[in-house]
C-alpha cells in the first residue's frame, strides 16, 4: 500500500475492553505502530468519549460470547456513549467480536450466525476492498488484502430491507469472489460493512501490521483512519 | 475434633497405606482425613510410582530459574531479563468420558499452572492420540477434543500454535489429550506458590465450589475399566470466560505486589492446593469450609475439600491488603472468599465454622507419602505401530501422515500478534517483544519405536531436531509420561525404560527437563488384537508407552528462521545425517548442530526432518510447502525411502554452498525442479508424483477420514 | 410473591438460514435416519423468577426475550409460564 | 406414512455446571430483572419426520436424541411428538 511520509501522531484512539475482550493489547499496539495514540477504555466506564478521536471495539469473546456473540456487551455502560459518538458522525471501528457488538447494538444492520461449518475458523483469508470509507481510501478500492481471521460466528445475514455498504468481501488471491474463498458462509461473501462513520469487519487487521507476522495489509485501515483524523 | 464414626468410603488407599496413615497420625483417622490422604497419596498428586524415577532426569542447567518439581511449572531464562514458564499436562481420562469438556478443562488447568508463576500465557500446544478414525467413536472423540481445545484457548486469547496427532489401535478406549502452555515473564515477576507468613489470609477466587470433578485425582490414578460409570466424577465443565478474568485479575494483583503467593486449584482441589502451598513455605493452613461459596447445596466438608470445580485460584494475602485485592477483583467481576489463614504449625486444619473436621500434618500428606518401586519385567512382546502403506499417494493420505490443517484451522494461531508467519516449519515461532528474537516451540512423541527406552529417546531427539530445523537452539523441555499401570510388571518396566530414554537423550542433547506430568493407568477394557496377554491387567489394553516432549528453542534472529518448503528451482537437495540404523545420540547431536550452523550462516534455503513416512514423506512435504517439484536420484542401496530412521534432515541450498555442509554425513539427493516429485534409484524409477495429486492426497486426507463414513481402515 | 418457571424457545426465523439445523439434519441422515425431513435448531431457556402476579411474570419474560434472549433480526421466540410455588 | 413434528429440549443435567446460563442470568439481572432466580441454557430442535406409526416416530426421535442431539454424559433431553399430516 501507499507509503505514509506524514506523521500521524495526534490522533487519539480509544480501545474498548469488555470482560472477555482479548485483542485489546494487539489493537493498541497496531494503532501506535501506525502512528496514532491508543489507550484502553473499560466497558463499565460511562464517561463521555469526547477526548477520543475514534473508538475501536476490538476482538475477543466479550462475556464469553454467551447467548450470541456481542449480545451482552451491547448493554455495557460505555456502549451508550459509543452510540452517541457514532451518531455524531465520529469514527467507530468494530473488529471481529467488536463487529458483532456493533450489529447487536444496531449501529450496523444485520446479524451473525454461526459459521456454516459449525466450527471455529482461523487462518489467513483474502478480502477485496469493495468501497471507499473512512478506513478504506478510494485508491484502495479493488485491491486485495491478506488478513487473518479467527471466529466462530462470522456468517453474516443482512437485515431485511436494510442493505449495508459492503466494504470487504472474501475472495481468492486473485480477487475473485467464490464460495470456496468464503470461510463462514457469510451472505454475498461479506467480510466487512459500513454505515456512515462506522465500520465492522470480521478479519483482524491489527494482526497484519508487521511483515514478520505475514502481512502488513492491516495497516491500510488504521493509516486511513489516522490520516482522516489528522486531516479533519 | 468431631468424631466421625461412619465407615470410610471405599477409598483409593490400600490397607497398607491406611495402616501407614494410622501410624503417621498416631491415631485412627476420621473419614475426611482418610479422604485427604486418599487424594494426596494418589499417583496423580504424589507420583508414588514415578517419583524415584523422575530423579533420573537431568534438571540442572545455567538457564534454569525454577527446576522441575518445585513449582507449578518450570522456568528458564531466555535473555534480555525475560523468562519462560512452561509445562505439559495430561487430561486423558476426563477426555475419554466427555471429550469436549475433558480437553477444554485440560487446557484450563495447564494455563492456570502458568499464570500462577506470574507469567502471561503466550502459547498453547497439544499432543493427541486416538484409535484409528475408521471407528465412529474415535472420529467423535477427535472432533470433540479439537473443538474443546480450540474453544477454550481461543476464548482466552492464547494462540494454539502447535501440536501433534497420531492414531493407533492401542488408544481405542483410552485416548490421550496432553496440553502444554508457555508463559512469558520478566525475572522480577516470578512468584512462588507458597503460603508463607503466619496470619496471612487465604482467598479463594473465581468459580463457586460444587461436586464437579469430585475425586478427579483418584479417577486419574486408576484404569478406565476399573471404575463403573457411576463412580466416575461428575464431569467438569469449563468456563474459559471466567478463566480469562482470572488471568487478568491475578496478573494485575501480582503486578501491584498485592499477593504473597498464588496457587491454582487442580488435582485434589482445595486440599491439593492448600497443602502444596503450605508445604513450599514450611507452614500450615487452616481452612474453614463454611466460608467457601457453593454452587450447589448440601456439600459436605469432604466434598468441599476435594471438589475439582474449575477456574479457581488460591491467593495468599496480607490482612491489610484484602481491601485492595478485593477492589481489583471487583473490577473484573470476580468473587472471592476469605476461607482461611496461614498458621505456623505445619498442619492442614479443616474447620466447618467452629468445629474442627480434620487435622493432619502437611508432611504426612506430602513428603511422607508412599513411594513404590514396582517389580519390573519386560513384556513378552513389544507392540509395533501399524505399518504405513507403501503406495505413495496412499501414504500421503494416511491418517498418521496427512496434513493436520483440519485441526489447526480450528485454533486461533495469530492472536497476540506474535506468531511468526512461515510456509510451514518444524516448530512454531513466537516473537519475543521488542526484539528480533523468537521462541521455537513444538510437541513430539514417538512414532516409530516399540521399545519404550527408544520411544523416550526418540521423542527428545525428534523434538530437539524440529527446533533445530528452524535454526533455534534447544533450550529446555517439558514432558508428559503417558503409560499403563505400573502395578503390572510390564507397565513398571515400560515406565522406567521410558524415563531412562528421555534422561539419556536430554543429557546428550544438553537440554534440561524443567517440568512435566505423569499419567499412568492408561488402559481400557477393550478386546481386540491388542488386548494384553503380556502381563497387563487381563482383558485390558494398555496403551503403547507414549512419552510426549514439549520443546522450547531460542532463535536469535527471526528473520533467519528456516522453513520446510523448497524455495528455488535449481537448488540442490541434500540429506543430512546417517542413512539408516538405530538412534545414535552422537549422530543426532551432530546433524542438529550442522543444520543450525548452516541456518545461522544464512545459506540454507530449507530444512525439514524425516519423521513419519520417512524420506518420501519429508520430500513430498518440502515440495508441497514450497510449491516446487524435485528430481531425486538415490544411488545408494542403503537408503530406503520409506524407512523411518532417526537423525535425518532434508535441506536445500545453492549448489555452490554444498561444500560448506560439514560435521555430519552429507548425501546429495537431487535438485529442486519442475512440478513433480520424481524419485528413482540407480536401477529403476520409484515414483513420479504430480504436485496437485500429492496436494489432494495430503491436504484433504484428514477431512476425508473424518467425513467419509466409508474411510478405509 | 410467587415463583414462576418460564420456558423460553428461541428459533431461527423461517426466512433465515439455519446452519446448525442443516448440519444436524445432515448428520442424522448419515446415521441412517432417512425419514427425517427437516431440522430447525434453536435455543431453550428455563428461567426461574419471582413475581406478584402471572401477568407481571409474563411481562418480565417478554421483556427479557425482546431485550436479550432473542435477536429480532434472525430469531423468533415464544415462552410458556408455569407457577412453581406461591408464598402466601 | 404420517408426518410428525418432534420438539426436542436438551438441557444441562442438574448436577452439571452451566456457565452460559449463569452468564445470561447475570446479564439479565444487570438489566434490572432482579426477580430472576436462575437461568438454565439449553438447546431446542424441531424435527419433521415421516413414520408409519407414532410408536415408530417416538422410537426414532428417542434414538436421535441419544445418538446425536443430546450428550447423555452432561445433558438431559425430553421431546414431544405431534402428528402433522397423515397420507392416507
Ligand atoms: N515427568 C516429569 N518430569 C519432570 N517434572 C515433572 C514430571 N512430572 C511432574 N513433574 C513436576 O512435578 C511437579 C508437580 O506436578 P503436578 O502435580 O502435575 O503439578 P500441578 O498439580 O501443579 O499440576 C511440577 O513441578 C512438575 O513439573
Ligand atoms: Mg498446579
Amino acid at each position: 500500500m501507499s507509503a505514509i511520509p506524514r506523521p500521524l501522531t495526534g490522533a487519539r484512539v480509544g480501545v474498548v475492553v469488555f470482560p472477555g475482550t482479548n485483542c485489546d493489547r494487539d489493537t493498541v499496539a497496531a494503532v501506535e505502530a501506525c502512528g496514532g495514540r491508543a489507550e484502553a477504555i473499560w466497558h463499565g466506564d460511562a464517561a463521555s468519549l469526547e477526548r477520543w478521536d475514534a473508538i475501536i471495539l476490538p476482538g475477543g469473546f466479550a462475556h464469553g460470547d454467551a447467548l450470541r456473540a456481542g449480545a451482552i456487551a451491547r448493554f455495557s455502560p460505555v456502549m451508550a456513549r459509543v452510540i452517541e459518538f457514532a451518531h455524531a458522525g465520529r469514527p467507530v471501528l468494530g473488529i471481529c467480536n467488536g463487529f458483532q457488538v456493533l450489529l447487536e447494538c444496531g449501529l450496523l444492520p444485520g446479524a451473525m450466525l454461526r459459521n456454516d461449518s459449525l466450527q471455529f475458523r482461523a487462518g489467513w483469508v483474502h478480502c477485496r476492498v469493495e468501497a471507499a470509507s473512512l478506513f478504506t481510501p478510494l485508491e484502495a478500492v479493488g485491491s486485495v488484502l491478506r488478513l487473518p481471521i479467527a471466529h466462530g460466528e462470522g456468517n453474516y445475514v443482512p437485515a431485511p430491507d436494510d442493505a449495508p455498504t459492503v466494504i470487504l468481501r472474501y475472495c481468492d488471491a486473485a480477487g475473485q469472489i467464490s464460495a470456496a474463498a468464503n470461510p463462514n458462509g457469510s451472505a454475498q461473501g461479506i467480510a466487512g460493512i459500513a454505515r456512515g462513520s462506522v465500520l465492522g469487519l470480521m478479519p483482524h487487521p491489527e494482526r497484519a501490521c508487521d511483515p514478520l507476522l505475514g502481512s502488513t495489509d492491516g495497516q491500510l485501515l488504521f493509516r486511513s483512519l489516522l490520516r482522516a483524523l489528522v486531516e479533519a | 475434633m468431631t468424631a466421625v464414626n461412619a465407615p470410610a468410603p471405599p477409598g483409593p488407599l490400600t490397607s497398607m497405606e491406611e495402616a501407614q496413615v494410622r501410624e503417621l497420625l498416631g491415631r485412627e483417622p476420621n473419614a475426611l482425613e482418610l479422604a485427604l490422604f486418599g487424594a494426596m497419596w494418589s499417583e496423580h498428586c504424589c507420583y508414588k510410582s514415578s517419583r524415584h524415577l523422575l530423579s533420573r532426569l537431568p534438571k540442572e542447567a545455567p538457564q534454569v530459574l525454577v527446576p522441575a518439581g518445585e513449582e507449578n511449572a518450570g522456568v528458564v531464562d531466555v535473555g534480555d531479563g525475560l523468562a519462560v514458564a512452561m509445562k505439559i499436562e495430561s487430561h486423558n481420562h476426563p477426555s475419554a468420558v466427555e471429550p469436549y469438556q475433558g480437553a477444554a478443562t485440560g487446557v484450563g488447568g495447564i494455563v492456570r499452572d502458568i499464570f500462577t508463576m506470574g507469567a502471561r500465557p503466550i502459547a498453547l500446544l497439544n499432543s493427541l492420540r486416538f484409535g484409528f478414525p475408521n471407528a465412529r467413536r474415535n472420529r467423535y472423540l477427535l472432533s470433540r477434543v479439537v473443538a474443546g481445545i480450540g474453544d477454550y484457548g481461543n476464548c482466552l486469547g492464547i494462540p494454539t500454535i502447535g501440536g501433534e496427532l497420531f492414531f493407533d489401535g492401542t488408544y481405542d478406549g483410552n485416548p490421550l489429550v496432553n496440553a502444554m502452555c508457555v508463559g512469558l515473564l520478566r525475572h522480577d515477576q516470578l512468584v512462588r506458590a507458597a503460603a508463607s507468613g503466619e496470619g496471612n489470609l487465604l482467598l479463594l477466587l473465581g468459580n463457586a465450589t460444587g461436586r464437579d470433578g469430585l475425586n478427579g485425582a483418584t479417577f486419574a490414578s486408576v484404569s478406565l475399566g476399573e471404575q463403573s460409570l457411576a463412580q466416575r466424577p461428575a464431569v467438569q465443565v469449563g468456563s474459559p470466560f471466567l478463566e480469562k478474568l482470572l488471568i487478568e485479575a491475578c496478573l494485575e494483583l501480582l503486578a501491584g505486589s498485592l499477593l504473597v503467593g498464588l496457587q491454582d486449584l487442580g488435582a485434589a482441589g482445595l486440599t491439593g492446593s492448600g497443602v502444596e502451598a503450605a508445604h513450599r513455605a514450611h507452614s500450615g493452613v487452616e481452612i474453614d469450609v463454611a466460608a467457601v461459596s457453593r454452587s450447589e447445596e448440601g456439600l459436605t466438608p469432604l466434598e468441599v475439600m476435594l471438589s475439582e470445580s474449575q477456574e479457581r485460584m488460591l491467593a495468599v494475602v496480607r490482612p491489610g491488603d484484602v481491601a485492595a485485592v478485593r477492589q481489583v477483583l471487583d473490577h473484573w467481576g470476580l468473587r472471592s472468599d476469605v476461607i482461611g489463614r496461614v498458621i505456623a504449625r505445619p498442619l492442614l486444619r479443616v474447620l466447618e465454622g467452629r468445629s474442627l473436621c480434620a487435622e493432619v500434618p502437611i508432611d504426612a500428606l506430602t513428603e511422607q507419602a508412599p513411594s513404590y518401586v514396582w517389580p519390573e519385567a519386560a513384556p513378552r512382546e513389544m507392540r509395533a505401530t501399524a505399518s504405513l502403506p507403501a503406495e505413495p499417494l496412499e501414504l500421503l493420505a494416511h491418517p498418521n501422515v496427512c496434513s493436520r490443517a483440519w485441526v489447526a484451522r480450528q485454533y486461533d494461531q495469530t492472536v497476540q500478534a506474535a506468531t511468526v508467519a512461515t510456509d510451514g516449519a518444524d516448530a512454531a515461532l513466537v516473537r519475543l517483544p521488542g526484539s528480533r528474537r523468537a521462541l521455537a516451540l513444538c510437541t513430539d512423541g514417538n512414532f516409530g519405536s516399540s521399545d519404550p527406552y527408544l520411544a523416550g529417546a526418540l521423542a527428545v531427539a525428534e523434538a530437539t531436531r524440529n527446533v533445530s530445523c528452524t535454526g533455534a537452539t534447544p533450550w529446555a523441555l517439558t514432558n508428559c509420561l503417558n503409560l499403563g499401570s505400573p502395578e503390572q510388571p510390564a507397565g513398571a518396566w515400560e515406565l522406567a525404560r521410558t524415563v531412562d530414554g528421555i534422561a539419556d537423550a536430554a543429557r546428550a542433547l544438553n537440554v534440561p527437563v524443567i517440568s512435566g506430568n505423569v499419567s499412568l493407568y492408561n488402559e481400557a477394557a477393550a478386546a481386540g488384537p491388542d488386548a494384553t496377554g503380556d502381563g497387563g491387567f487381563p482383558g485390558m489394553t494398555r496403551i503403547r508407552p507414549t512419552p510426549v516432549i514439549g520443546m522450547l528453542g531460542l532463535l536469535d534472529d527471526v528473520g533467519q528462521a528456516c522453513t520446510i518448503g523448497f524455495k528455488r528451482a535449481g537448488d540442490v537437495i541434500v540429506l543430512l545425517g546417517p542413512l539408516g540404523g538405530p538412534l545414535d545420540l552422537a549422530a543426532e547431536v551432530a546433524v542438529q548442530r550442522a543444520c543450525r550452523d548452516a541456518i545461522a550462516q544464512g545459506w540454507l534455503h530449507s530444512a525439514h526432518d524425516c519423521a513419519e513416512g520417512g524420506l518420501l514423506v519429508a520430500l513430498a512435504e518440502c515440495c508441497l510447502r514450497g510449491g516446487l517439484g524435485a528430481r531425486i536420484c538415490i544411488e545408494t542401496p542403503a537408503l530406503d525411502v520409506l524407512a523411518e530412521s532417526p537423525s535425518r534432515i532434508v535441506v536445500s541450498l545453492a549448489e555452490e554452498d554444498l561444500p560448506r555442509l560439514s560435521g555430519t554425513p552429507v548425501l546429495r539427493l537431487g535438485t529442486v525442479a519442475g512440478d513433480r516429485l520424481d524419485i528413482s534409484t540407480a536401477s529403476a524409477p520409484v515414483c513420479s508424483l504430480g504436485l496437485e495429486d500429492m496436494r489432494h492426497a495430503w491436504e484433504g486426507g484428514l477431512e476425508r477420514w473424518l467425513t467419509e463414513s466409508s474411510a478405509p481402515a | 410473591m410467587s415463583s414462576y418457571l418460564a420456558r423460553v424457545y428461541v428459533t431461527p426465523k423461517r426466512s433465515v438460514r439455519d446452519p446448525e439445523g442443516s448440519t444436524v439434519g445432515e448428520a442424522l441422515r448419515q446415521l441412517g435416519f432417512d425419514s427425517l425431513q427437516a431440522v430447525r435448531a434453536g435455543k431453550y431457556f428455563e428461567l426461574s423468577l419471582e413475581a406478584g402476579t402471572s401477568g407481571e411474570a409474563d411481562g418480565a419474560v417478554e421483556r427479557m426475550c425482546r431485550q436479550l434472549l432473542a435477536n429480532p433480526v434472525i430469531e423468533d421466540f415464544r415462552f410458556e409460564l408455569q407457577v412453581e410455588a406461591s408464598s402466601e
